[in-house]
């Protein structure tokens, strides 16, 4: 529950003191105020989910159910009928107060269970204390029953079983990657041009699918020839997008239905009945048909998001909100009238809250990963038009100011910062970071536009489409340009590029050969050597992981099956082929390089001690690190702070940054993706710094293992940047953000006193318009001061709604372990 | 051993038995000796279901027959869940559980399977 | 037998004969609100906690 | 003579000395002894010894390492970091500033203050500030310390900025000879020029020397027409009454030249651990630090009168 | 090394590692393996110097580094 504010005071006076989730809870009205303190809260506590969470045993059971009845269906179909009969039959239900609908759990409290994802997760979620909805007992036979039927056949089981054997042992070990190879898991982009641009409702597609369904038939029922053979397929794929979409519509007029019940038999309040059955005719019109305001266009959106979660467990969010959903709040309250700015506020503030209130069951590792939050909800405001021209618009401002109102961690928002974003606009971001949300992250809109077409050659209008497919990564949402399944298990935990380069490929964490073995570095003569071995783990690392994804990509038509997110393609709608499938795709993938810079500053340290100065040799340093620098602390404390360091403007340390990353560049035009497009790295934590905290070994940067690792991207050691914000970003804008990686993450600690007032928004402008001049591709800030974090370690409860930025997203301070607390209180606070 | 026919039967020992039908008595069961007391026990980073690997042993070894086969020496670590049974070990080192809410982030040489664990040291 | 029919969170629909939608309020430790899952109008309710006879 | 200097910190991303982004080099060794000073590394020419007590452990390494026998024996740490404690590592007397005992501290607990950099080592670093410069109006301050206490070295390092292109702000306490001051300010675009008091006794009293000389410049630069930015650091009990204010202002609107803004800057004690590790004690160093909003009345009282005025003097209050 | 709380003895290392206050600084956090209290430890001494603060909150096990090393900057 959320703690009281202290009532006498002053929106001024709370503003004085930056309590800025007061504000918040004085400024928005009564019912964002019901609402937002209404949500359930599905990120987890550090490891644990939070009381009164339970796991959704009516969906998985409902989903089981249908699966199991038409098991000789091909699994498109059966897949759909399964997802068709939980649409029909969970239970479904409407918020007091609330205008917008649509969860894919069947209660408030739920979180939903990929049931048929992996068992290795499925096990996880029975042994979760706390989770089993009552009677416990009985919980825990359904899902053992549950975990024993779907034991072997999940998505995942079925990838790792033709996995190499060697390959699924070591991406098994959790040593060296993250995620899992299915889109059971995956973050899928949507094709919003098709739904949205193109103004169509699940009715025009179904005419359209229709159309291609008689086209193929003329075939089926003519000239036999091996042509013909395939479509057989296809049909059956269209039959199942039909069926799924229908189902849709269904579930989109059960709470029609219910709102109309509501409205005639239940409610009393004049107003509210009136807002009832503005629900039940929103839900009428969509998702059938394509939305004609403000609030059936959001409505429409948070349908396909909700019944895509249905159909796989979605890790990503991946929305252009202002972009899409513009023309129709410019409609609303600019041209009709019919809505005014406060109710389209209260509007979009329900729409981030109902996406705040999205969440279902991830294993430990995910949720350690993203503590705080279900998944990295990252909208993309601003940017440019197809044609160039500056794309931002009054819903741009609407969902900023909304952000400031209903305080939630997730979503966050990614801004596509250019030099033609308006004054006004820029301050309205700024608000965002002063009140200490931590985003909207600024990305720089024409470098990553140039980015997308270097790597992938994404042509130029299709890359202005671009969204955040993840929290970093841009991807289009053109026909061909989208990617329906990104797999988070092309994530590498680097820093095990330089532990095993020093200890010929051996992970004494996990206790197994890992890498090539690529020589006893006790033996090493030089840097170059020492190098050779780095490159070669680096090549062995990645190429481990992307065979993985790419395995599960390219079998995932065959072991899992997206029938809904292939209606919502016009790739899929056009060919009847699974939108997972490669055909048509262009490509847009990236290794997620965790723990990126630890490396960087263990090569530093080993080439100046070692092989420059020869104060250390190799063996004292593999000594030391064998013994995780116990006994060895004035060697350790040398190699931290008499070893040049990433992120002070030094070339001795960056320009072996830029080797890294242009030999990982090279090796990443040479790995193909499935569609034949290359692997750019992106190098990005989000809180896996702390989950591999105790996974990485002693390195020669003066870590043990147990530290958690720098807070990730290009972010500097915390504390260790100590020549200040112009060198951090001097450091990072000397990497060639096009051609050494698809993005760069950088946080940066700021002060709020020194942000105060206008001169405050000045200096930031001053230095976002530097930070382009470098040539970044990303910064997000977290402006919280250390005393407002030390208050909240101390008195939870108390300070229950302060937001930091984490990596990637942000979440709510307490939700967060105590190591990735003190983690972030240690990132040096910078322009005092 | 052919190297696929070695990894094999490592991922066997991750993935098969792990994965085969079992009854909550299979899943609730603690032995008192079970391998995730062993201070050589080391959870998986990958999984928190109970899987594990035993940081003594190698592939290879068989600790449920009688005598035990211990293999120590190899490429990778064999395989073991938390509730496997450790009483025939001759390296079985119980070690004091502390953590055992589960709040803290991971751990792997200390975290341990919650359910289990919880029932184990109530 | 009672059947779901008889309840007063029973809701005919009038496009499915025979079925129906069983409403109710609920008010849960964060929020309130109308919950509906599809029954059938001869559905037993004998077993069910929160019938009421209309 | 005047290649090199002793510099204490190279500070980048300054924003509260001159417009926009700059970098602030600290000169070391100043002619004025003023009891606030918030720099007191900057007022000794010479290099000196850092002693961070609480990083010491009391290994007796530099003891060895000393040719002087100017350290202290070790004591318990707790009781050496203990508050009000009189123990100080080194027997300044004694010290020749061999600097051996920094060398060999394994704890960074000893550290050396002031590094001679040439012009050339400065403006490298200075220089790879410039997109910051560029998009906030920002430069070089140069500062300490006195910047005029070393003419030649100051004008090389001005000119050598002006060469490269670098706005430059000369941040002075008015204490020189007009000559050198005249000097400098071919390469200066804004004087920073420090006010302290108008009385001569109490200016006396408190920062060692007669404020006659640093009167008279402040007048005189008023007539070249040179950008300048009045500083008065506010002080409790020294310059913080309302008749202090209004001296000022006086003072400040009978010049016989424009100034362009006068900033205010509340008194802190932040730098008090400064003083511990030079050994020096610092009485003033206990007075609380100054809320910055209890000067909102004299800006007021500033600005009545005409005068442009800040509160902190922060670089971003003119950007566009 | 001992534990300042219930003076058990042993290596440095039998005492359990949590993490470093600050990278730069030689002060950790260990955990008595007797009596569970969370000590900072100088690494450079081998000594544990006094037990940390747990925390409050309910997830706050690793917690304590206030002030700890707080001018090795």
């Amino acid at each position: 529950m959320v703690a009281e504010p202290a009532q006498d005071q002053s929106v001024q006076e709370l503003e004085d003191k930056q309590e800025w989730w007061w504000v918040a809870e004085k400024k928005r009205s009564k019912r964002l105020d019901y609402l937002r303190k209404s949500v359930w809260k599905k990120g987890a506590l550090g490891g644990n989910y939070a009381p009164g969470i339970k796991l959704d045993l009516e969906c998985a059971t409902l989903f089981t159910d249908m699966w199991k009845f038409w098991k000789y269906d091909p699994i498109m179909m059966r897949r759909a009928k399964a997802i068709a009969h939980v649409l029909d039959n969970k239970t479904i239900f409407i918020t007091d107060h609330s205008q917008l609908v649509g969860y894919f759990g069947s209660l408030p409290n739920t979180i939903m269970w990929r049931v048929d994802g992996a068992s290795m997760v499925n096990e996880e979620a029975y042994n979760e204390p706390g989770i089993m909805p009552e009677p416990e007992n009985e919980s825990l036979q359904k899902v053992a029953e549950l975990n024993d039927y779907w034991a072997g056949q999940t998505a995942v089981d079925k990838v790792a079983r033709i996995l190499d054997p060697e390959d699924a042992v070591k991406f098994l070990s959790g040593a060296i990657g993250w995620g899992a190879p299915s889109s059971a898991y995956g973050y899928s982009g949507k094709d919003y041009e098709y739904l949205f641009a193109g103004r169509r409702g699940f009715e025009d597609i179904i005419e359209e699918i229709n159309a291609a369904v008689e086209n193929a038939e003329d075939k089926t029922v003519g000239v036999p020839g091996p042509e013909i053979l395939d479509i057989y397929d296809r049909l059956q794929n269209w039959d199942a997008m039909i069926l799924v979409l229908e189902a849709g519509i269904r579930h989109a007029r059960r709470y029609a239905r219910l709102a109309r019940t509501m409205a005639e038999n239940m409610e009393t309040d004049e107003k509210r009945r009136e807002e009832l059955l503005k629900i039940a005719e929103t839900c009428e019109r969509v998702p059938a048909r394509a939305p004609r305001n403000l609030q059936e266009s959001l409505q429409y959106d948070h349908f396909i998001q909700i019944f895509a979660r249905t159909e796989a467990h979605e890790g990503a969010w991946p929305a252009r909100p202002d972009y899409y959903h513009g023309p129709y709040y410019d409609k609303d309250v600019n041209v009709d009238k019919t809505l005014t700015k406060e109710e389209a506020l209260d509007l979009v503030g329900e729409f981030m809250i109902r996406a705040y209130e999205v969440g279902g069951f991830a294993p430990r590792w995910a949720r350690e990963g993203l503590q705080g939050i279900t998944g990295t909800w990252v909208w993309t405001l601003g940017g440019v038009n197809k044609d160039g021209s500056d794309a931002c618009n009054d819903l741009t401002v609407a969902f900023l100011q909304a952000a400031r109102l209903v305080r939630v961690s997730n979503p966050t928002f990614g801004f596509r910062w250019h030099p033609k974003v308006k004054d006004e606009v820029l301050r309205e971001c700024f608000e965002c970071i002063r009140h200490g949300l931590g985003y909207p992250s600024m990305r720089n809109d024409p470098l990553l536009i140039q980015n997308a077409m270097h790597w992938h050659g994404h042509p130029l209008e299709e890359a202005r489409t671009w969204v955040h497919q993840a929290c970093m990564s841009p991807c289009p949402t053109t026909k061909h340009g989208v990617q329906p399944m990104r797999m988070a298990s092309a994530t590498a935990n680097c820093a095990k590029m330089v532990e095993y380069a020093l200890h010929n490929g051996y992970d004494h964490v996990v206790g197994m050969q890992m890498g090539p073995e690529t020589g006893d570095a006790a033996k090493f003569h030089d840097f170059e050597e020492l190098f050779q071995a780095w490159v070669k783990q680096m090549e062995w690392l990645t190429s481990l992981l992307v065979r993985t994804v790419n395995l599960g990509r390219y079998k995932d038509p065959e072991f899992f099956g997206r029938p809904f997110l292939s209606g919502m393609s016009e790739r899929s709608v056009e060919s009847g082929l699974d939108v997972v499938s490669p055909v048509g795709d262009r490509g847009n993938c990236w290794v997620t390089a965790f723990t990126w810079v630890e490396n960087i500053d263990s090569l530093a340290a080993v080439k100046k001690l070692v092989f420059d100065d020869k104060k250390y040799t190799m063996e004292q340093l593999l000594s030391a690190l064998k013994a995780n620098w116990d006994g060895y602390e004035e060697m350790r404390l040398d190699f931290v702070n008499n070893a040049p360091k990433w992120g002070n403007d030094d070339d001795y340390v960056d320009d072996i940054m830029l080797r890294c990353l242009r030999e990982t560049a090279r090796h990443s035009r040479v790995m193909k993706c499935p569609s034949g497009n290359s692997w750019p790295i992106l190098p990005e934590n989000v809180s896996g710094n702390i989950h591999y905290a105790s996974i990485v070994g002693a390195l020669p940067n003066g870590r043990r293992c147990g530290d958690a690792l720098y807070d990730g991207g290009i972010s500097p050691g915390p504390g260790l940047d100590k020549k200040g914000p112009s060198a951090v970003l001097k450091s990072c804008g000397k990497i060639d953000h096009v051609s050494d990686g698809r993005a760069f993450l950088l946080n940066q600690r700021l002060s709020p006193t020194q942000l105060a007032g206008e001169k405050g928004y000045q200096l930031w402008k001053a230095y976002i318009r530097t930070w382009a001049d470098l040539g970044l591709d990303h910064v997000q800030f977290n402006m919280v001061s250390d005393e407002t974090l030390r208050a909240a370690q101390k008195d939870p409860e108390k300070y229950s709604e302060v937001i930091v930025r984490v990596a990637g997203y942000s979440a709510h301070f307490v939700d967060i372990s105590r190591k990735t607390q003190d983690n972030i209180i240690q990132r040096t606070v910078q322009g005092i | 051993m052919s190297r696929r026919s070695q990894w094999k039967q490592v991922a066997n020992g991750m993935l098969g038995d792990v994965s085969k039908a079992r009854s909550v008595e299979e899943r609730e069961n603690v032995p008192e000796k079970a391998c995730g007391f062993c201070k050589n026990f080391s959870e998986n980073a990958y999984a928190s279901d109970g899987r594990g690997y035993c940081r003594k042993l190698k592939v290879g070894s068989d600790i449920k027959v009688t005598p035990p086969v211990y293999v120590m020496e190899g490429q990778a670590s064999l395989t073991v869940l938390f509730n496997s049974d450790g009483a025939g070990c001759e390296y079985f080192n119980r070690q004091d559980l502390i953590d055992t809410d589960g709040n803290e982030v991971n751990d792997p040489s200390y975290r341990r399977v919650q359910r289990q664990m919880e029932k184990a040291i109530k | 037998m009672s059947t779901c029919a008889e309840c007063r969170s029973f809701f005919l629909r009038e496009d499915e004969p025979g079925q129906g939608d069983c409403v109710r309020r609920v008010v849960d430790p964060r929020q309130a609100f109308y919950q509906s899952k599809p029954v059938r109008e001869d559905n037993d309710a004998s077993g069910c906690e929160s019938f009421q006879k209309k | 003579m005047g290649n090199a200097c002793l510099i204490t910190e190279i500070q980048r991303f300054a924003i509260n000395d001159g417009p926009g982004f700059r970098t602030n080099v600290f000169l070391k060794g100043c002619p004025l002894k003023c009891a606030w000073c918030h720099n007191p590394e900057t007022i000794d020419a010479k290099a000196q010894i850092y002693w961070k007590k609480r990083l010491c452990v009391q290994c007796g390494a530099c003891m060895e390492a000393c040719p002087t026998e100017a350290i202290q024996p070790p004591i318990d740490p707790v009781l050496a970091q203990s508050e009000g404690v009189d123990y100080y590592k080194i027997d300044l007397a004694r010290c020749n500033h061999s600097m051996q005992c920094a060398a060999v501290c394994p704890y960074g607990a000893l550290e050396i203050t002031g590094k001679l950099l040439t012009v050339k080592e400065i403006l490298d670093e200075v220089e790879s500030d410039l997109p910051f410069y560029k998009n906030s109006g920002g430069g070089m301050t140069l500062s300490g310390g006195e910047p005029t206490a070393h003419p030649d070295f100051a004008e090389k390092l001005l000119a050598g900025a002006k060469a490269r292109g670098l706005h430059t702000c000369l941040d002075t306490n008015g204490y020189c000879s007009w000559e050198v001051l005249e000097k400098l300010l071919a390469y200066t675009d804004i004087v920073l020029f420090d006010l302290k008091h108008t009385d001569p006794e109490k200016h006396k009293q408190w920062t060692g020397v007669d404020n006659a000389l640093i009167m008279k410049n402040l007048a005189r630069l008023t007539q070249t027409g040179v950008e300048i930015w009045v500083r008065i650091p506010v002080v409790p009990g020294f310059n913080d009454s309302i008749e202090d204010h209004k001296a000022a202002v006086e003072f400040l609107n009978g010049l016989p030249g424009k100034i362009r803004r006068v900033d205010l800057l509340p008194y802190h004690n932040w730098c008090q651990d400064k003083y511990g590790w030079l050994g020096l004690d610092w009485p003033l160093g206990r007075v609380e630090a100054m809320e910055p909003s209890l000067l909102e009345i004299p800006k007021e009282f500033y600005e009545m009168s005409g005068l442009k005025t800040t509160i902190g003097g922060s670089g971003f209050e003119e950007a566009n | 090394m001992k534990c300042t709380e219930c003076s058990h003895e042993a290596g440095v290392s039998s005492f359990r590692y949590l993490y470093n206050a600050r990278i730069d600084a030689p002060i950790t956090l260990r955990q008595c393996p007797q009596c569970q209290a969370w000590l900072a430890v100088d690494e450079m001494a081998g000594e544990a110097r006094q037990r940390v603060d747990a925390g409050e909150a309910p997830w706050g096990k690793s917690a304590g580094i206030e002030g700890l090393a707080e001018d090795a900057r």
